[in-house]
């Protein structure tokens, strides 16, 4: 039960250059990775083609044994959710609970199964006093909870965050949390596309470094973000705590303040 | 063109060196509107193949040619074979002189001529309409239009428009990526595109409504609401006197020939 | 205490809606008569800026819709009247508070369909020399009309006036949908939101 | 150094909402300084940052009480345009911020002063200084439409600082850049600063802010929860009792204090910290 990328190329229709080239990676369920590097990197194309938004030119996905090739996307998408950056593309009702019941209403599941995912989405979400108003009335960033709580409804076994913490306050952040826990608990794959250093660092176990569109470094998040010749050439800084530490000469590698603090006492 | 000549570009006159594309567009669009209305007015295929040659003549001495006689060619497949077919048939065993026959009935001289006619119109009317709008810069023409008198926010309205269809295009395909990512189907058969109509086409028209206020609040802080005086950047040469005569001189070709085309022909 | 300011703040975002309205009218045309061949939807954007802005701006996009079709069809420019009437009539029924019951909005769609149908069918009669003109409307109904002795004016403009019915119907169930999808915090801020918007809000007990 | 906005009292209240965005808010802003705007989402940052701007009553409508204070002059009295061009605005989304009528970057940076109509020799100058300066006069030639998100937010900047405004107010620049993105466009906010234009940032990258900001406003649940010079008002206490959230720095400075041994002072940005544990280490090195 694993999504396997076998080293796939890919270039957008209509442009020449390819956005990304043989790429290999597996996501077991269960597992909480993150992919970071700069943009242009390729990191966003590599999870759209996991999401089977597009088809690799060569190479191939396979989610779960299915080769991606041979299903369109909606068939895909009970398998592999994702939230996009930007919710404004994606709502449409005009109230919150007809939005997180459109898809399930869409593949007919029984009325019952509905309500239950339908409460336990907006519970998981936060977004219970959120509910009466109009979607469009509601904050941005709150906003972009209703989208994760349309995916929570699905429940697929592999989740995809494109950039979660962008525009989110500390609430945001630690409602975000919640879902993590929420979808760790539930044994499902979390994968993240992030620049937020601190939130990779707190959250998640694995670490994929995309430079020049292909992966340079995938491992254990605390060996990953140690290895400054690979952050630097894939232009992205460790979290501050550990700029801290290695910029004081403290030796163990450290990557939230807790451990910063205990080493400095 | 390296920056300093592109700059330099800015101190004077806009120039193509065609003697058409640097014709002052509002003469321009002035001696296209009075030939095509000649052609729709009187209806008959002389003047609309007079209008027509007129049109290929000055098609042919400007650097839009080839894209000229393709426009061309597809308008005509697509446009008037349908539309003579449909008459064809109305007219099949009419009475009056017979000019052939078709699948055993007889088809009257006065339906070809009738066909004919709507032909020679609506390849005259395409053709001088397509020699201005294939030669001429839309923003020149409404920086002309501006100097006869049309406010700042027209040109900002004509010109918004036809970047404004292009951007929604860009955001349809995003929306649909982002649908499919849900589990809704866009592509397949005629009924699941049906369905999918709704989720597609709200998106797509309820954010780009709603992203109209960051679009005013941005306009707005570029003094967009400033009433006094507008220069220009992209200064378009005043109409010279000759420009000025040829347009009125296709005005009242353009009049005396419709009367004289009605009573007449 | 904002009363002065209303008129002059409101032209910024109808003039920023009216290009927008126009690339909706492409938008709808391209995803409904691709799929459904008989729903044009090229109109949706014109009614539906009339029904939030007002008849002058639905006039306006009517106007640049019909330029943008003149750009590919020349021939177009004869149906330059009947956009800006959509516009128009759009905004004097959004007046009258139709667009806020579904009902209401159906019932007006034999007054869409007969600018978009008998009127359009007779411009297109006189323009194309008083004859049949090349389009699914005159093929199915026109002309089995004309042949069972209808004269042929009439057998024409019945024919686009049922076809148009339907698009019509259909433009303005959408319209009807999309006004109810938008929040009212954005309609307010129109000349004509107050017509559109069904719950009414006062505003003495706001909590300081 | 005089006073160029002043809040009396202000409370505001959008249309169609129950509750007011803001309650009474009072503060005075000096010209030449830069202010970091901190707090929650839907705490009033953004309507603090409108109603400096006058959008908050003349866009948006909505109930303004008390009275808000342009250089002396009260808000209502401004004409909208004279308000643009004394208070530049950039916001959150790039890609709104382009007009999409211009096909070059290089009008689309004069399209403020066409607007003004301002005469064309200056304007080329005007734009050709503007580009140097926030570092895209390599894009000069490009359609803005196809820039990047922070290209793109650069190419706001400029259209914004062509008509030369000394108050600039900014809502959440960075939120959809990158990082690297993200410091270009506060070393623009730096060089602004350099020029002694105020300059106003709503912003969630408290880091950043502390760094480069003068003085820091702390909004939350609609009213002021502290106002004053960087180090004062990011260390106080009251900042993470309300949700607002604090440099790294101070929340280590602060598991510090816990622990029982404090900083000799408290660490705002990310050089001082390192200079204090330095400080320590040295300390307990000779010491032991």
């Amino acid at each position: 039960m694993a999504i396997e990328v076998k080293n796939i190329t890919f270039s957008y229709p209509g442009s020449l250059a390819t956005a990304v080239e043989n790429v290999s990676m597996t996501i077991e369920k269960g597992e909480r990775v993150a992919i970071i590097g700069q943009n242009g990197a390729g990191k966003s194309t590599t999870v759209k083609l996991m999401n089977n938004i597009y088809k690799p030119s060569k190479g191939t996905i396979l989610v779960d044994g299915i080769d991606t090739k041979e299903r369109t996307t909606a068939q895909i998408a009970p398998h592999v959710g994702y939230v996009f950056q930007n919710p404004n593309d994606q709502i449409f009702n005009d109230d919150v609970v007809k939005e997180i019941e459109y898809v399930l209403r869409y593949r007919k599941l029984p009325e019952e199964e509905i309500r239950k995912r339908r409460e336990e989405a907006i519970d998981v979400t936060g977004i219970r006093p959120y509910v009466e108003m109009h979607p469009f009335d509601i904050p941005l960033p709150i906003r972009k909870f209703l989208t994760i709580a349309v995916v929570v409804a699905v429940s697929p076994d592999y989740v995809i965050l494109d950039e979660p913490t962008a525009g989110q306050d500390l609430w945001g952040c630690a409602q975000l949390k919640t879902v993590m826990d929420y979808l760790q608990q539930k044994g499902k794959a979390v994968l993240t596309i992030s620049h937020d250093m601190e939130y990779v660092a707190e959250n998640f176990d694995r670490v994929i470094v995309m430079a020049h569109k292909n992966v340079i470094a995938d491992g254990e998040k605390r060996d990953i973000l140690y290895r400054m010749d690979t952050l630097r050439e894939a232009h992205v800084k460790p979290p501050l705590s550990a700029q801290i530490a290695q910029a004081v000469g403290i030796r163990d590698k450290i990557l939230n303040l807790k451990e910063l603090s205990a080493a400095i006492l | 063109m390296t920056d300093q000549e592109f700059i330099e570009s800015f101190r004077h006159y806009q120039k193509k060196n065609n003697w058409w594309c640097d014709f002052h567009p509002v003469a321009k669009l002035v001696f296209c509107l009075s030939f095509g209305f000649l052609s729709l007015i009187v209806f008959k295929w002389q003047v609309g193949l007079a209008v027509f040659l007129l049109a290929g003549l000055i098609a042919i001495r400007t650097p839009a040619r080839k894209t000229y006689f393709i426009t061309l060619g597809v308008m005509f497949v697509a446009g008037c074979l349908f539309t003579v077919a449909v008459r064809l048939y109305v007219h099949m065993g009419d009475p009056g002189p017979v000019a052939f026959y078709l699948f055993g009935k007889a088809v009257p001289v006065a339906a070809v001529i009738s066909c004919l006619d709507l032909i020679f119109m609506i390849e005259g009317f395409l053709g001088i309409f397509m020699t201005f709008f294939l030669t001429t810069e839309m923003r020149d023409l409404c920086c002309c239009l501006e100097q006869v008198g049309m406010s700042p926010s027209a040109t900002f309205m004509i010109l918004s428009t036809f970047s404004g269809i292009a951007s929604i295009k860009e955001k349809l395909n995003c929306v649909r990526e982002s649908q499919r990512a849900r589990g809704i189907e866009t592509e397949g058969s005629l009924v699941v595109k049906v369905k999918s109509i709704l989720p597609v086409l709200f998106p797509v028209i309820i954010s780009s409504m709603t992203g109209v206020e960051d679009r005013t609040l941005a306009m707005d802080a570029r003094a967009f609401s400033a009433k006094g005086k507008h220069t220009a950047l992209r200064r378009a040469a005043p109409a010279k006197p000759v420009e000025k005569m040829v347009a009125a001189l296709a005005v009242i070709l353009c009049i005396a020939g419709s009367i004289a085309g009605r009573m007449y022909l | 205490m904002t009363g002065k300011k209303k008129k002059k703040k409101m032209d910024n975002m109808t003039k920023l809606l009216i290009p927008l309205a126009v690339a909706i009218n492409m938008l709808a045309y391209n995803v409904l008569y691709s799929t459904t061949m008989v729903i044009l939807g090229d109109s949706i954007g014109t009614i539906l800026v009339g029904a939030i802005c007002g008849p002058v701006p639905g006039a306006v996009v009517g106007v640049l819709s019909n330029l943008v079709n003149v750009i590919k069809n020349p021939v177009m420019i004869v149906m330059l009247p009947l956009n800006v009437a959509f516009g128009v009539v759009s905004g004097y029924l959004s007046k009258r508070k139709i667009f806020i019951r579904l009902w209401k909005t159906i019932l007006c769609t034999p007054l869409y369909g007969f600018i978009g149908g008998w009127l359009s069918g007779s411009i297109i009669f006189l323009a194309m020399g008083g004859d049949f003109w090349g389009n699914m409307a005159s093929v199915f109904v026109g002309i089995p009309l004309f042949h069972a002795g209808v004269p042929k004016y009439f057998a024409m403009a019945i024919g686009q006036l049922l076809f148009d019915c339907i698009d019509k119907a259909a433009c303005l169930v959408l319209v009807y949908l999309i006004i109810k999808s938008l929040p009212d915090r954005f309609l307010i801020k129109l000349p004509y939101g107050r017509y559109v918007t069904s719950k009414q809000y006062d505003e003495s007990e706001i909590e300081f | 150094m005089g006073v160029c906005i002043e809040f009396q009292d202000v409370s505001y209240a959008y249309p169609l909402t129950k509750k007011a965005a803001v309650r009474h808010l009072n503060c005075r802003l000096e010209t030449g300084k830069c202010y970091g705007v901190i707090g929650p989402n839907a705490g009033g940052k953004t309507t603090f940052c409108n109603l400096m701007r006058g959008l908050c009553p003349n866009f948006y409508g909505g109930i303004l009480k008390g009275t808000v204070l342009i250089h002396g002059k009260n808000l209502l009295e401004w004409e909208d345009e004279e308000l643009s061009v004394q208070i530049g605005y950039v916001f959150q989304d790039p890609f709104a911020q382009v007009s999409g009528i211009k096909e070059t970057v290089f009008e689309e940076i004069g399209m403020g002063l066409e607007n003004l109509g301002v005469e064309a020799e200056e304007m080329i100058a005007r734009i050709v200084e503007i580009a140097k300066m926030v570092h895209v006069d390599t894009l000069l030639q490009k359609n803005p439409l196809a820039l990047s998100g922070g290209q793109c937010q650069r190419v706001a900047f400029a259209s914004i600082l062509a008509l030369d405004s000394d108050i600039i107010v900014i809502d959440e620049p960075t939120s959809q850049l990158d990082p690297e993105a993200g410091s270009d466009v506060f070393e623009i906010i730096d060089m602004l600063k350099k020029q002694g234009k105020t300059v106003i940032i709503a912003e969630h990258k408290v880091d950043l802010l502390a760094e480069y900001c003068d003085e820091i406003i702390a909004i939350a649940g609609g009213s002021i929860v502290a106002k004053g010079p960087v180090k004062e008002v990011l260390s106080d206490p009251v900042l993470p009792e309300n949700g607002v959230r604090i440099p790294q720095a101070v929340s280590l400075a602060r598991e510090l204090w816990q622990a029982g041994k404090p900083f000799r002072e408290i660490p705002v940005t990310m050089q001082e910290a390192i200079g204090l544990i330095k400080e320590r280490r040295e300390g307990r090195a000779d010491g032991n």
